[in-house]
Order: C-alpha cells, then sequence, then structure tokens
C-alpha cells in the first residue's frame, strides 16, 4: 500500500501511453510489415505492461480512504500567449476516480484483445498493421481518459476517432468496410465540430480549460452570467456552451439520431468491434458527459438531453437488436442500448444525490468486460459457423464449450441476473432513476431490461441450441487457445465485477467536488421488478426460439420496419446527401465555374475583342500609319486653331 | 528683279516640277530619274543661296551615291514595278488631299510665323561665302569647341559603319538561296 | 528671293513628297518620296542659313548630316528591299503585312 | 543601428536567392542533354539552401534582436541603391520570414526530388524552377517594398513559363489565366507601395521607416483594400481565387508543389508584412469585409472540392479552403489570429506540397486523375497510400499533424474577438471541418481503398527519390503538430511587433 503522492506507478503513469505508442511506432515502422508475427508479440507485450503499471496506479491510487483527483504528471504543449493573460495547453495525466477505471479497463481489455486478435487474424495479410493500429488505439484511448484539461481530452477524442476508421477500414478492399469507416468517422466528425465550437467557447469565456477549472462552481457562474443574445432570442452561454460540449458525446456515444454509425461500423474486425465499438472508445461520450458533469449539473440543458436521448436511443436500440440476424449488429444495437443506459443514468444524476452518476460508471465498468467478451465470443462463432448470420449457426455448445460458457454468462449478465455483474449495475441505474423522481425513464429502463433480455436469450439459443444450420459449414469448428483464453479470462470480471465492486463505486466514484455520498433509500422493490422483467424476457425467448425453431422471413410489418432499422439509416444518406452533395455543393460549384469564372473568362473576351477592334490600326500597312499621322497632325492643327 | 530671283525662280520651278514628276510617275526608274534631276537643282538651290560645300556634297553623294544606288537596286530586282498595280483611284485622291491639306497646314505656318520676314542683318556675302566654304565648315566639323560638331560627327560615322554592316548582312545571299525573284 | 520663297518652295516639295508617299504602292516610289521630304528639309536649313543665322556654317554642317544619315539609312533600306526581293516578297507595301498585330 | 554595408550575416541572407542564381549561370552553361548532371546540382544547391536556412534559424535565438527594437530583424543590412526613388537594398529575417524560408527550402528539396524523372526540357526546367527560387528567397528577406515587389514579380515570369511549357491539359489558358490575374493584384499592390511612398511623406519604401508613420485616415481607408486585396490575390482571396485551382492544377508536379505551398504564402505574407503592418487603422476599418471574404473561401472551397473529381482541383479547392484561413486568422487582428495564421501558412505549405507530390505520383503511373477512374491503390502502392492518408488526415485537421495546431490557434484567436460576427464566422469556419473530412475522406476511400484493380497490376511504389521528399514533408507535418513549441518558438517574438502595431 502506497501513498499516492509517492507512489512509483502514478509517478511513471505516462507509461501506460508510451508503451502502446512504442508499439505503433515500431509496428507501424519497421515490424509489421516485416515481421508480423514478432509485431503481434511486441504489441501484447507493450500493453501487458501498461496494464500492469495501470493496475499499479489503481492499486495505489484506491489506497486513499478519499481519493482525490491529482495531476500525476504534465508537460507543455502549447502555449497560447495573450490568450486570457496567457494559456498553457499541456498533455498530462489527471487521475481521478472514474479516469483509473477507465485507464485499467482499457489496458487490462486492451491487453486481451491483443492476445486474441494474434488468433483471430491468423494468416490475414493485414496482420501486421493491425497490430500497429490497435496499440495506437489503445495510446490515444489512454490519452482520452488522462486528459486533464479539454483541449488533450478533444486531441485523443480526435485520435481514437482515427484509429476507429483505420480499424473499421481494416479491410480496405472491402467497399462495405471503407464506407463504414468513412461514416463513422464523418458522423463522429460531425458532432465533434460542435464540440470544439464549445471548447472554443468555453476557452474564451473561462480563460482556461482545465477540467478542474471547468467544473468549480465559479466557472459555472460565470458562464451562467452572460446571455447569449441572438436575433432576439437569448439563452444562457452555460446552457449553449454544455450543449455544444454535450454533442461531441452524443456523436461518440452514438446517441439517436447519430447512432447509425455504430452498427456499420461491425464491419471491422471483431476484436476492434470489441475493444472499440463496445468496450472503451463508444464510452468515452459517456465518459465525456461524466468528466463534466458539475458544469453540466449546472447548465441543466446538457444532462436533460442526456436524460431523453439515453433513454430514447435505449429502448430504440433494443428494439432493433431484437429482430437483427447478423450476429455482431445484435451485439452492436445491445450495446447501443446499453449506451442509452449509462447516459439517461448521467441524466438523471445531480450532484447533490449522484447515484444516477455512480451507477453509470459502474455500468461503464461492468459493460465493458461482458460486452467485450460477448464480441468476442461472437468472433470464435464467426471462425466456426463461416457466417455471421444468427441463423446459419446453431447447436454449437458442444463444438465450442468454453465459449458456450462464456456466452452464457455474457447473456446473462446482460440481461441482469443476479448474481451476475450486470444485474448490480443495471439495477443501480433503475433505481437511481426511480429515486432521482423519473417515473416515466424508469419505465423505459425497465422495459429495455425485458427486451434485452428477450434478444440476448435469442442470441445465445439461435447460436448455441437447436439443430445446426450451418450446413457443414462448421465442421471443423474448434476454439483456439489465444482466443479462448482471453475469452475465459474476460469472463471472471464479467461474471464477478458486479458484487465485488458495487458498494466501492457507490461510494468513491463521486463526480469531481464530492467525497461523500449520501444515498437516498433504496427502493427495494426495484431489484426484484428488474429481474422479474429479465426473466420474463428470457422464459420468452425460450418459447420462441427453443426446440424446433425454424427460422422463416419476417412478415409482421413491424418486425420488418425494425429489421430495417427504422430507415434512419436511409433518411440520413439522402438528407446528408441532398443536403450536401445538391443543395449546396452543386450550385457553389456552378457559381465557381460559371459566375466568377464566367465572369473572368467575359472580361478576358471583351479585352480580345477590343485587341481585336484596335488590330486594324496595326496592320502593318505603312501608308495607313503615313495617313494616320498625318491625320493627327491636323486635328492638333484644328484643335490649336480652335483653342485660339 | 534681279538676276539671282530669276534663276531662283526658273530653279524652283525645276524643283517642283521633277518632284511631281518624281512622285507621279509610275515608272519607278523613271521616278528615280526625275528624283535625281530634282535634287540637281536642289544643288543649285544651294549654291544661289552661297552654300557651295552642300552644292557639292549634295551632287557627289547624294546624287552620285544614293540615286545611283536606287536605280541599282531598281535593276536589281529587275522587274522594274510593272508587278505592282496601280492604287485605288479612292486612294490617290485621298493622298492628294491628304498632301494638299498638309501642303496647307505647312504655309498656314509660315504664314503665322511671317514675323521671322523681318530684314535681318545681312552678312556681307564674302562673309556667307566663307561660311559655305569648305575650310569654315571643315574647321567647324572637326572642333572640339563647344560649337563644334566632332562629336556628333564621329557618331554619324559610326552609324554609317554601321549601316554598312547591316546592310551588307541584311542583303546578303543567305546560303543555300534557292534562286531570285517574288512568286 | 527672299526666306519665305525658298520656305514655301519646301513646303510644296514635302507636300509632293507626302502624296508620292500616301499615293505610290511601289516600295522604291515610297523611298523616292522620303528622299523628296528629306530635300525639302535640307532646302530649309540652307534658306535659314543663308537668311537668317548667325552662324551660317552650322546650316551647311546639318545639310551634310542629314546627307549622311540619309545614305546610311537608304544603304539599310535598299538591302532590306533587297532581301525582301530574294525572299520572293512582292514590293508592294499594300501586301506587305506580315508584321501585323 | 542598422549597418550600410554587406556584412557577413546580410550576404548569407543574400546567398539565399544568390545561390539559386549562381545555380542558373551553372546549369545554363551545362550542356542540355545532361540530365543527370543537372539534376544532381539542382538537388545540391537546394540542399546546400536548405543548409543555409537551417543554419540561419539555428542562428537566430542568438541574433535576434531585443525585444521592442526599432528594427525587429537580425542580420539586417540596408545598403543603398537609388536615391531618386529612394530604394535601399534592405534585407533581414526575423521567425516570420525564418519559417517561410524553410518551408521554401524544404518544398525547393522535394520539388526536385519529385522531378528526377523530368526528361524532357530538364535544363529549362531546372533553370526556371531556380527562378522561382531565387524570387521567393528575395521576397523573404527583403524588407524594402521596392526589392520585395521586384522579387516578388520575378517569381510570376517562370511561373508562366513552367506552366505553359511543361503543365498538363489546358496549360496554356491556365498559365495566361494565372499569371493575368496575379499580375493584376501585383499592379493593386504597386499602387498601393507607390501611395505608401508619397504619403508618407519620407519617400522611402523602407518597411520600418514607413512603420513608423501614422498615415492618414482616409489614405488607409483606400490603401489598405489595394494591398490586401493585390496581395490577397495572390492569397486566393474569394472571388479572386480562381486562377490557382486551373494554374496549380495544369503545373507539372514539383511547379504545383511549389505554386501551392510557398508561391502563394507571399500573398498571405504580403498581407501582413504590408497591408496590414504598415496600415493598422485600414485594417481594423476594413476588417470585418475581408473577414467575410475569408469565411467564404474557407466553407466555399471546401464545398466546391465535394465535387471535384480530378484530384489536382480537389486538392487546388481545398488549398483555397485552407488559405482561407490564413486571411481568417489575419482577419481576428489578434496575437493568437495572427499566429495561427502564420503557423496555417506552414503547415498548409507542407501539406499541400505533399498531396501535389502524392498525386503526381500516383498520375505519372496510373496516367489518370480522375477518382473515378481510379481505386484500390493501397494494395498496388502502399508507401504513397500511407502519405496520402497521413496528408489527408492533416488536412483535416487531426490533432498531432500540423493543421491541427494551426487551426486550434486560428479559431480561438477569431473567437475571442467580440463582436458577433467574428464569432458566427468562427462556428461557420469550424463547422467547415466537416466538409473538408468529407471530401478528403472521400477521395481517399475512392483512390486507395476497394478492390484492387487489374489494370494497376505491376505498378511499382515510391522510388528512393520520391520516398525521401515524402518524408521530408511528412516529417515537416508531423514535428509540427506533435511538438508545435518548435514553431512557435521560432515566430513568437517576431509575431508581437505586429500586433503591438495592429492595434496602434
Amino acid at each position: 500500500m502506497a501513498d499516492p503522492a509517492t507512489s512509483w506507478a502514478i509517478a511513471h503513469s505516462w507509461l501506460t501511453l508510451a508503451l502502446p505508442l512504442a508499439a505503433f511506432l515500431v509496428n507501424g515502422l519497421a515490424l509489421g510489415r516485416r515481421a508480423p508475427r514478432a509485431a503481434a508479440a511486441v504489441a501484447v507485450l507493450a500493453n501487458f505492461a501498461a496494464a500492469v503499471v495501470a493496475l499499479l496506479v489503481a492499486r495505489d491510487y484506491f489506497a486513499a480512504a478519499h481519493p482525490a483527483p491529482l495531476l500525476a504528471w504534465s508537460f507543455p504543449w502549447l502555449e497560447l500567449p495573450h490568450f486570457a493573460g496567457g494559456l498553457m495547453l499541456g498533455i498530462g495525466c489527471w487521475l481521478d476516480p472514474i479516469a483509473v477505471m477507465m485507464l485499467v479497463l482499457i489496458t487490462v481489455i486492451s491487453t486481451l484483445v491483443h492476445l486474441y486478435a494474434a488468433g483471430y487474424l491468423r494468416g490475414d495479410p493485414g496482420f501486421g498493421r493491425f497490430f500497429a493500429l490497435l496499440p495506437f488505439f489503445a495510446f490515444a484511448m489512454t490519452g482520452l481518459v488522462i486528459a486533464p484539461d479539454l483541449v488533450q481530452l478533444y486531441i485523443f477524442w480526435e485520435l481514437v476517432g482515427l484509429a476507429s476508421y483505420l480499424l473499421i477500414g481494416f479491410w480496405y478492399t472491402k467497399p462495405a468496410a471503407v464506407e463504414a469507416s468513412k461514416k463513422a468517422f464523418i458522423i463522429t466528425r460531425f458532432a465533434d465540430a460542435f464540440f470544439l465550437i464549445g471548447i472554443v467557447l468555453v476557452a474564451t469565456a473561462l480563460g482556461t480549460v482545465q477540467f478542474a477549472a471547468v467544473n468549480a462552481p465559479a466557472a459555472g457562474a460565470a458562464l451562467a452570467a452572460s446571455p447569449v443574445v441572438f436575433g432576439g432570442h437569448s439563452c444562457s452561454l452555460l446552457a449553449l456552451a454544455a450543449v455544444l460540449l454535450f454533442a461531441g458525446a452524443w456523436g461518440k456515444s452514438a446517441m439517436f439520431p447519430l447512432h447509425v454509425w455504430l452498427p456499420d461500423a461491425m464491419e471491422g474486425p471483431t476484436p476492434v468491434s470489441s475493444i472499440i465499438h463496445s468496450a472503451t472508445m463508444v464510452v468515452a461520450g459517456v465518459y465525456l458527459t461524466a468528466r463534466l458533469f458539475p458544469l453540466f449539473a449546472a447548465a441543466g440543458s446538457a444532462l436533460f438531453l442526456a436524460e431523453t436521448l439515453g433513454a430514447f436511443t435505449a429502448l430504440f436500440a433494443a428494439v432493433m437488436a431484437c429482430v437483427q440476424t447478423d450476429i455482431k449488429r445484435v451485439l452492436a444495437y445491445s450495446t447501443l442500448s446499453q449506451l442509452g443506459f449509462m447516459m439517461f443514468a448521467l441524466g438523471v444524476a445531480d450532484p447533490a444525490a449522484p447515484a444516477g452518476y455512480t451507477a453509470s460508471m459502474f455500468h461503464v465498468f461492468t459493460h465493458a468486460f461482458f460486452k467485450s467478451m460477448l464480441f468476442l465470443c461472437a468472433g470464435i462463432l464467426i471462425h466456426a459457423a463461416h457466417t455471421n448470420d444468427l441463423l446459419g449457426m446453431g447447436g454449437l455448445r458442444r463444438k465450442l464449450p468454453v465459449t458456450h460458457a462464456a456466452t452464457l454468462i455474457g447473456c446473462l449478465a446482460l440481461a441482469g441476473i443476479w448474481p451476475l455483474s450486470g444485474f448490480f449495475s443495471k439495477d443501480a441505474i433503475l433505481a437511481s432513476a426511480w429515486t432521482a423522481g423519473r417515473p416515466w425513464i424508469f419505465a423505459v429502463g425497465l422495459a429495455t431490461s425485458l427486451l434485452t433480455a428477450f434478444y440476448m436469450a435469442r442470441f445465445y439459443l439461435l447460436a448455441f441450441h437447436g439443430a445446426s444450420r450451418a450446413a457443414g459449414r462448421d465442421a471443423h469448428a474448434h476454439e483456439d487457445l489465444l482466443m479462448a483464453l482471453p475469452v475465459a479470462l474476460l469472463a471472471v470480471p464479467s461474471a464477478a465485477a458486479g458484487w465485488f465492486a458495487e458498494k466501492y463505486f457507490a461510494q468513491h466514484m463521486l463526480p469531481p467536488g464530492l467525497h461523500t455520498a449520501e444515498h437516498a433509500a433504496h427502493a427495494p422493490w426495484v431489484p426484484w421488478l428488474a429481474l422479474g422483467a429479465a426473466v420474463a424476457g428470457i422464459l420468452y425467448a425460450a418459447w420462441r426460439y427453443g426446440r424446433g425453431f425454424i427460422p422463416s422471413a419476417p412478415k409482421n410489418p413491424a418486425v420488418r420496419l425494425a429489421w430495417n432499422r427504422f430507415y434512419v439509416d436511409e433518411l440520413w444518406q439522402v438528407f446528408a446527401h441532398w443536403l450536401m452533395f445538391t443543395l449546396v455543393a452543386a450550385p457553389a460549384k456552378w457559381f465557381d465555374s460559371v459566375v466568377i469564372d464566367g465572369s473572368l473568362d467575359a472580361s478576358a473576351w471583351v479585352m480580345q475583342k477590343l485587341g481585336a477592334a484596335q488590330r486594324a490600326w496595326q496592320n502593318g500597312l505603312v501608308q495607313r500609319y503615313l495617313a494616320a499621322m498625318l491625320v493627327g497632325l491636323l486635328a492638333l492643327w484644328l484643335l490649336g486653331g480652335l483653342a485660339k | 528683279m534681279n538676276i539671282t530671283d530669276v534663276l531662283f525662280y526658273a530653279d524652283a520651278a525645276l524643283i517642283l516640277g521633277s518632284a511631281v514628276l518624281a512622285v507621279s510617275l509610275r515608272h519607278v526608274l523613271h521616278a528615280a530619274l526625275a528624283l535625281m534631276m530634282a535634287l540637281f537643282s536642289t544643288a543649285g538651290l544651294f549654291l544661289l543661296l552661297h552654300a557651295e560645300f552642300a552644292a557639292l556634297v549634295q551632287v557627289l553623294v547624294y546624287i552620285g551615291g544614293v540615286v545611283i544606288f536606287i536605280v541599282y537596286t531598281i535593276l536589281l530586282t529587275a522587274h522594274l514595278g510593272e508587278e505592282v498595280p496601280r492604287s485605288h483611284p479612292a486612294k490617290q485622291l485621298g493622298a492628294l488631299a491628304g498632301a494638299l491639306l498638309f501642303c496647307a497646314l505647312l504655309l498656314a505656318v509660315l504664314w503665322a510665323g511671317r514675323a521671322w520676314e523681318v530684314p535681318a542683318a545681312h552678312a556681307a556675302d564674302a562673309a556667307l561665302a566663307q561660311a559655305g566654304g569648305v575650310k569654315g565648315i571643315g574647321r567647324r566639323l572637326l572642333s572640339a569647341a563647344p560649337d563644334g560638331f566632332l562629336v556628333p560627327f564621329e557618331i554619324v560615322s559610326l552609324l554609317l559603319l554601321a549601316a554598312l554592316v547591316g546592310a551588307i548582312s541584311i542583303a546578303r545571299k543567305p546560303a543555300g538561296d534557292p534562286g531570285e525573284g517574288p512568286k | 528671293m527672299n526666306l519665305t520663297a525658298c520656305l514655301v518652295l519646301a513646303a510644296l516639295v514635302f507636300a509632293c513628297g507626302v502624296f508620292g508617299m500616301l499615293r505610290n504602292r511601289h516600295i522604291i516610289n515610297i523611298l523616292i518620296s522620303i528622299e523628296l521630304m528629306l530635300n525639302a528639309v535640307m532646302i530649309n536649313f540652307i534658306a535659314f542659313a543663308h537668311f537668317r543665322a548667325a552662324d551660317p556654317t552650322a546650316g551647311s554642317v546639318f545639310v551634310i548630316f542629314i546627307i549622311a544619315l540619309t545614305s546610311a539609312e537608304m544603304a539599310v533600306a535598299l538591302a532590306v528591299v533587297i532581301a525582301l526581293y530574294r525572299q520572293r516578297h512582292p514590293l508592294d507595301v499594300e501586301r506587305m503585312k506580315r508584321l501585323h498585330g | 543601428m542598422i549597418p550600410t554595408t554587406l556584412t557577413p550575416g546580410a550576404l548569407l541572407l543574400s546567398l539565399t536567392w544568390g545561390i539559386p542564381t549562381l545555380t542558373i549561370v551553372a546549369l545554363a552553361l551545362l550542356p542540355a542533354a545532361r540530365t543527370r548532371l543537372i539534376r544532381w546540382v539542382s538537388l545540391g544547391s537546394a540542399l546546400l539552401n536548405l543548409a543555409l536556412v537551417a543554419g540561419l534559424i539555428a542562428a537566430w535565438p542568438a541574433h535576434r534582436p531585443p525585444l521592442g527594437a526599432e528594427v525587429p530583424l537580425a542580420f539586417a543590412a540596408r545598403i543603398p541603391w537609388f536615391d531618386q526613388p529612394h530604394i535601399t537594398y534592405f534585407v533581414g529575417v526575423d521567425g516570420i520570414s525564418l519559417l517561410m524560408m524553410l518551408l521554401a527550402a524544404l518544398i525547393a528539396v522535394c520539388g526536385v526530388l519529385v522531378s528526377w524523372r523530368v526528361e524532357a526540357r530538364a535544363k529549362e526546367f531546372f533553370i526556371y524552377m531556380q527562378v522561382l527560387l531565387a524570387g521567393v528567397f528575395g521576397c523573404f528577406i527583403s524588407f524594402d517594398l521596392f526589392t520585395f515587389f521586384l522579387f516578388n514579380e520575378v517569381t510570376l515570369i517562370p511561373t508562366y513559363l513552367l506552366i505553359g511549357i511543361f503543365g498538363t491539359g489546358r496549360k496554356e489558358y491556365c498559365a495566361m489565366k494565372l499569371n493575368l490575374m496575379l499580375f493584376a493584384g501585383s499592379a493593386l499592390v504597386l499602387v498601393g507601395l507607390l501611395g505608401l511612398y508619397y504619403a508618407s511623406g519620407l519617400h522611402t519604401f523602407d518597411l520600418y521607416a514607413l512603420a513608423k508613420v501614422r498615415f492618414p485616415a482616409d489614405f488607409q481607408h483606400w490603401a489598405f483594400p489595394a494591398l490586401f486585396l493585390g496581395f490577397g490575390v495572390l492569397g486566393a482571396l474569394f472571388p479572386f481565387h480562381t486562377w490557382s485551382p486551373d494554374g496549380h492544377s495544369s503545373a507539372p508536379t514539383a511547379i504545383s508543389m511549389f505554386l501551392a505551398g510557398v508561391h502563394m504564402k507571399l500573398g498571405g505574407y504580403g498581407c501582413l508584412r504590408v497591408a496590414m503592418f504598415l496600415l493598422p487603422e485600414g485594417a481594423r476599418e476594413w476588417m470585418n469585409v475581408f473577414l467575410v471574404l475569408a469565411t467564404i473561401n474557407i466553407i466555399y472551397g471546401a464545398f466546391i472540392a465535394v465535387k471535384q473529381t480530378d484530384l489536382k482541383y480537389i486538392n487546388a479547392y481545398s488549398s483555397v479552403s485552407h488559405c482561407g484561413l490564413v486571411l481568417f486568422g489575419y482577419a481576428a487582428l489578434n496575437f493568437l489570429g495572427v499566429r495561427g495564421a502564420v503557423l496555417q501558412m506552414f503547415s498548409h505549405g507542407l501539406l499541400t506540397a505533399l498531396i501535389f507530390a502524392v498525386i503526381g505520383m500516383i498520375y505519372s503511373r496510373t496516367h489518370t486523375r480522375q477518382i473515378g477512374e481510379l481505386g484500390g491503390l493501397m494494395t498496388r502502392l502502399p508507401f504513397i497510400g500511407v502519405a496520402f492518408t497521413l496528408a489527408a488526415l492533416a488536412g483535416l485537421g487531426l490533432p498531432g499533424l500540423s493543421g491541427f495546431v494551426a487551426e486550434l490557434n486560428v479559431f480561438l484567436g477569431a473567437f475571442a474577438r467580440t463582436p458577433v460576427l467574428n464569432k458566427v464566422c468562427t462556428v461557420i469556419a469550424i463547422l467547415s471541418i466537416v466538409v473538408t473530412a468529407v471530401y478528403l475522406l472521400r477521395t481517399i476511400n475512392k483512390v486507395l481503398h476497394g478492390p484492387a484493380q487489374a489494370k494497376d497490376e505491376g505498378l511499382k511504389d515510391a522510388d528512393l527519390a520520391e520516398r525521401a521528399a515524402i518524408v521530408i514533408l511528412l516529417a515537416g507535418v508531423i514535428v509540427m503538430g506533435v511538438w508545435p513549441r518548435a514553431v512557435t518558438a521560432l515566430i513568437d517574438g517576431s509575431i508581437e511587433p505586429i500586433v503591438e502595431q495592429l492595434a496602434r
């Protein structure tokens, strides 16, 4: 037990950043192409070392009775003289409970996923490249969670976006993957532009971007005191800034209607989906909301958005997850739905009674384990059945025993069955919604729980039970050690993280500025109700997809609507394409080539014609020149005469 | 009207007449001969005005050199102008009108400046004769004094040299020239 | 014989030159007209020198210069004529338009 | 007191344009058939110049004048040239010009490297290139407005020849268009310069002598737009930008790199050095107009790039958009805005040179620049593909690469200004990064990604010279992105006097 101030690990926490970066550089520049297997080894070892450092950091940090935020290290990156009295931007490491928690999550899951990928991508021509890019993601994500200020957060925010782009498009010869990567990047970029505006706004108004200062009550008051008047309407700068900052989270955590990129992102390799698009990166939006929680709470506007969007997305995505047949898409919609849970939990929290906040962080924690594990299992299933389609699997529980067990744990955890981890975190979220006095949000959450249990059970039953529908493709199904080991290791926290960490989260994962939590009386019936809903969902799924299930195309129009993802993608496509290409770009190009260039060419044309007209005088006929000279002389004479 | 006047008017008539011929004869050789005539009579005029050296140069250089050169050129280019068609009548009329107007302009200027026709202090004819003489001119031409013409003289000699070289290089037959005459 | 008579004579000869330049198409005719115009100028010089100048020598000097320059000009001009002829150009100024702008 | 003789420092500065000039003489004496030797001489000269500029930068901290010096230049010398009109050969450098010279020297080296395969009329090609270089370096060291203008004009002549002779597509039209528009801009500048010469009452072109003059408001009222627009044409200010897409697209690769990367920056440099520095009142008066124009530049260039299908046109319109950011930064009239603009000049210079280089490499291999005809090149040309991707990412302002640093400064500077117009324009400018992402990713995806095409079988990836060029430019982009203080330390001290002057 070490004191955080003197801890070796905390002083050297830059290693969590430097090691993956070094792996990225070494693999990207040297090993990736020439020695892919060495590259994989380097990447795994670097991540493992980073995970060890992160765990040591966590040990030392949580050793204190009330872990206080601390700046572990920082070095200057860019100073901004004459801006709000001179501002220094740096790259630093700001440790507070949620940052340390995320640090551990990222490094541990990243190590396991790296290990898994070494098996999953064996023989892929891009094997070496993958082990350059994935450490790059780990590096960027680490930088994001330890950011002490908004600008560093934004820097790494964009870098994880880049990593996501590059990894979704990992198989860049596959058009669908390329499209998906572009879509993901542009949609998040769209949200990030507003995020950047928000950062600029806050930096200009407050003269600082440090979270500690931005979250201070004085900052909120200063922002609230300056109204923005625009065209007769006025709103507080605080509300505006909060919404703009929240926009970043909106895109990154794929809240409705910006959620469309996440299911498509499943085009990337499964390990990527596992770490980036379920466990860590998509949680960055939730993390940002939690980071700025005091500011958002003071503003109200952003938390209201978080609450409504979160609840809606949770339900909306759960509905879609119920009818998807692509194994990874089911999980993707499930991720969306769970992100909605985390988001609305933050939305219902308030600084005095931060139950929602702690519940949300708790869910981030548990969800990361079981969801990344589920994705890894999905990867094994895909390898085994050579298809992504759940309807083409079935009966795999004998062939893939470890996977089967892990998936069962994961599904039950996600469904919220006691005593698995999901039960505790989901229960905490539902309870917080109820105690915060949001019955409708609570009802939505409950309904989502029911649906969650249903689709996870469906997932499990379709994949592992019944007769094999793989038509012999799964003849060689087996579990690779490199792939089974991480799954097995992840199954432990998926099962146990709940009861193990519940108390600690509720008491210590508090919003900045709060040291002790006074928990309102926990409604004792909430866990029972949640459990009941989950069991009901599972039972319905068992009845529907149990023995004797025969897949058939959905006929029910409501199901078809959900199956077609409520046509949001198509709407986006039409709207964005129409707006950008038809409404703006095409007229702009027309204007440029016709009006601007046209007027230039027209002026050139006029000059040419003038020149041609003058050419008659420059025709090389000397006698005309002479005559012209004479005429000029005579004219001068006449003029002189007239002047007299 | 003394004998000088008579001689002057006769000479003037000769100059004018041959000038008109020189510009109106279509045949180039004839025109050149008329020009020669005009220059000759001008040399006579110079004699009347006591510029004997100028007259001499006129005859020797101008007529003996330049006009003969013109004639040579005419003969060299062989076709003696037949192939050049007559100008359009309108152009001829225009040229006449232009020339007349220009003449009117010159005369009007003369008229406007008639004030110079005040009797000047005439230098003695002897002095004039000496001034037009070779000796005076030679002194002036080669004098480095402020009113001397040494520098212009040297420049002119340079110019002549340059013209000589230029004329030779321009008129020189290019290597491999297939032949002569217009197409 | 007085200055005005000489000047009028020169003006008339000059006008002849102008007429010739405007009217004729043959390039040598035009050169001849130029000679006439220069001749008129020389008459002016000598006349002024005779009747007016305090420095009568200068008139002759200028005439000599003019003649010298004229010879130079003629040498070059006639060389051009010969070169044109060599290259099968017509000696008609109305057909000499190669230099038009 | 500034020496009036050619001090060693001033001699070194003069060598920056002296080396290209001497190279011209050397190349002129070489037989045209010896293209190998010609290339090596050009490369040697470019490397020598780079070493010289690097040396000057290294010497800058020791030689920089103290803060508040009347003439904040190092190695300055003011050698009389003409008495009437009063013209001096006034040379010197500060951080900004050093940065620009570094940019020019880097791109010069890369330009020679990517032109390694130029065989047809190589001698002329490299001679014109050196003329261009001499003009650009002369510009960046001149602090007498006359010689500044003179060197600026020197750059236009080889530009015309290089595009007209060595270009592709509608090269004559484009060369003529580029030159006519730039000459028109120069004419405006000349009017402004003569106005400064006489209105100052000093009858001098000396920049720092003029800076002490408070020009009357009505003079500033017309002279500022003349100068700013005049230089703005070269900086591709809307609506006088159309020469740049046409000109840069039809130029040969190295020249596109140099024109878009360095030459265009002369416009932005002139706007700052001359127009804003000498006429601060005019700047304040007119800035709203130019702010709006620059905003249009940014968003408009980006949207048009979305619709283009020729790689070079995409990058050229992207340049219009990014150069708009330079003028946009100026319009903030404060330290961060100006610094962001200078950073953006450097960053964009490297980036656009890099992208043009990559496009040139793709074109020389596939013989097309239409994105519809390209695809899957990442498989065939991985090195070029990665370079292209990185350049595009830097172009869309990804943190860690140079573009972001410049954009952050510009946005913060512009937003810090109080008027609502500034804030609205900044918001629009920030939103343009989405459009930038759209066209850059669209390009990357169409050209590099997707299944490899059979017709591209057997294409060779970048050779050594091309790799060297790419690595040099990329190194600049990455260093500036990761360690921006290396660049800001150079320029900050030199921006201070300009901003002080702006507030006067």
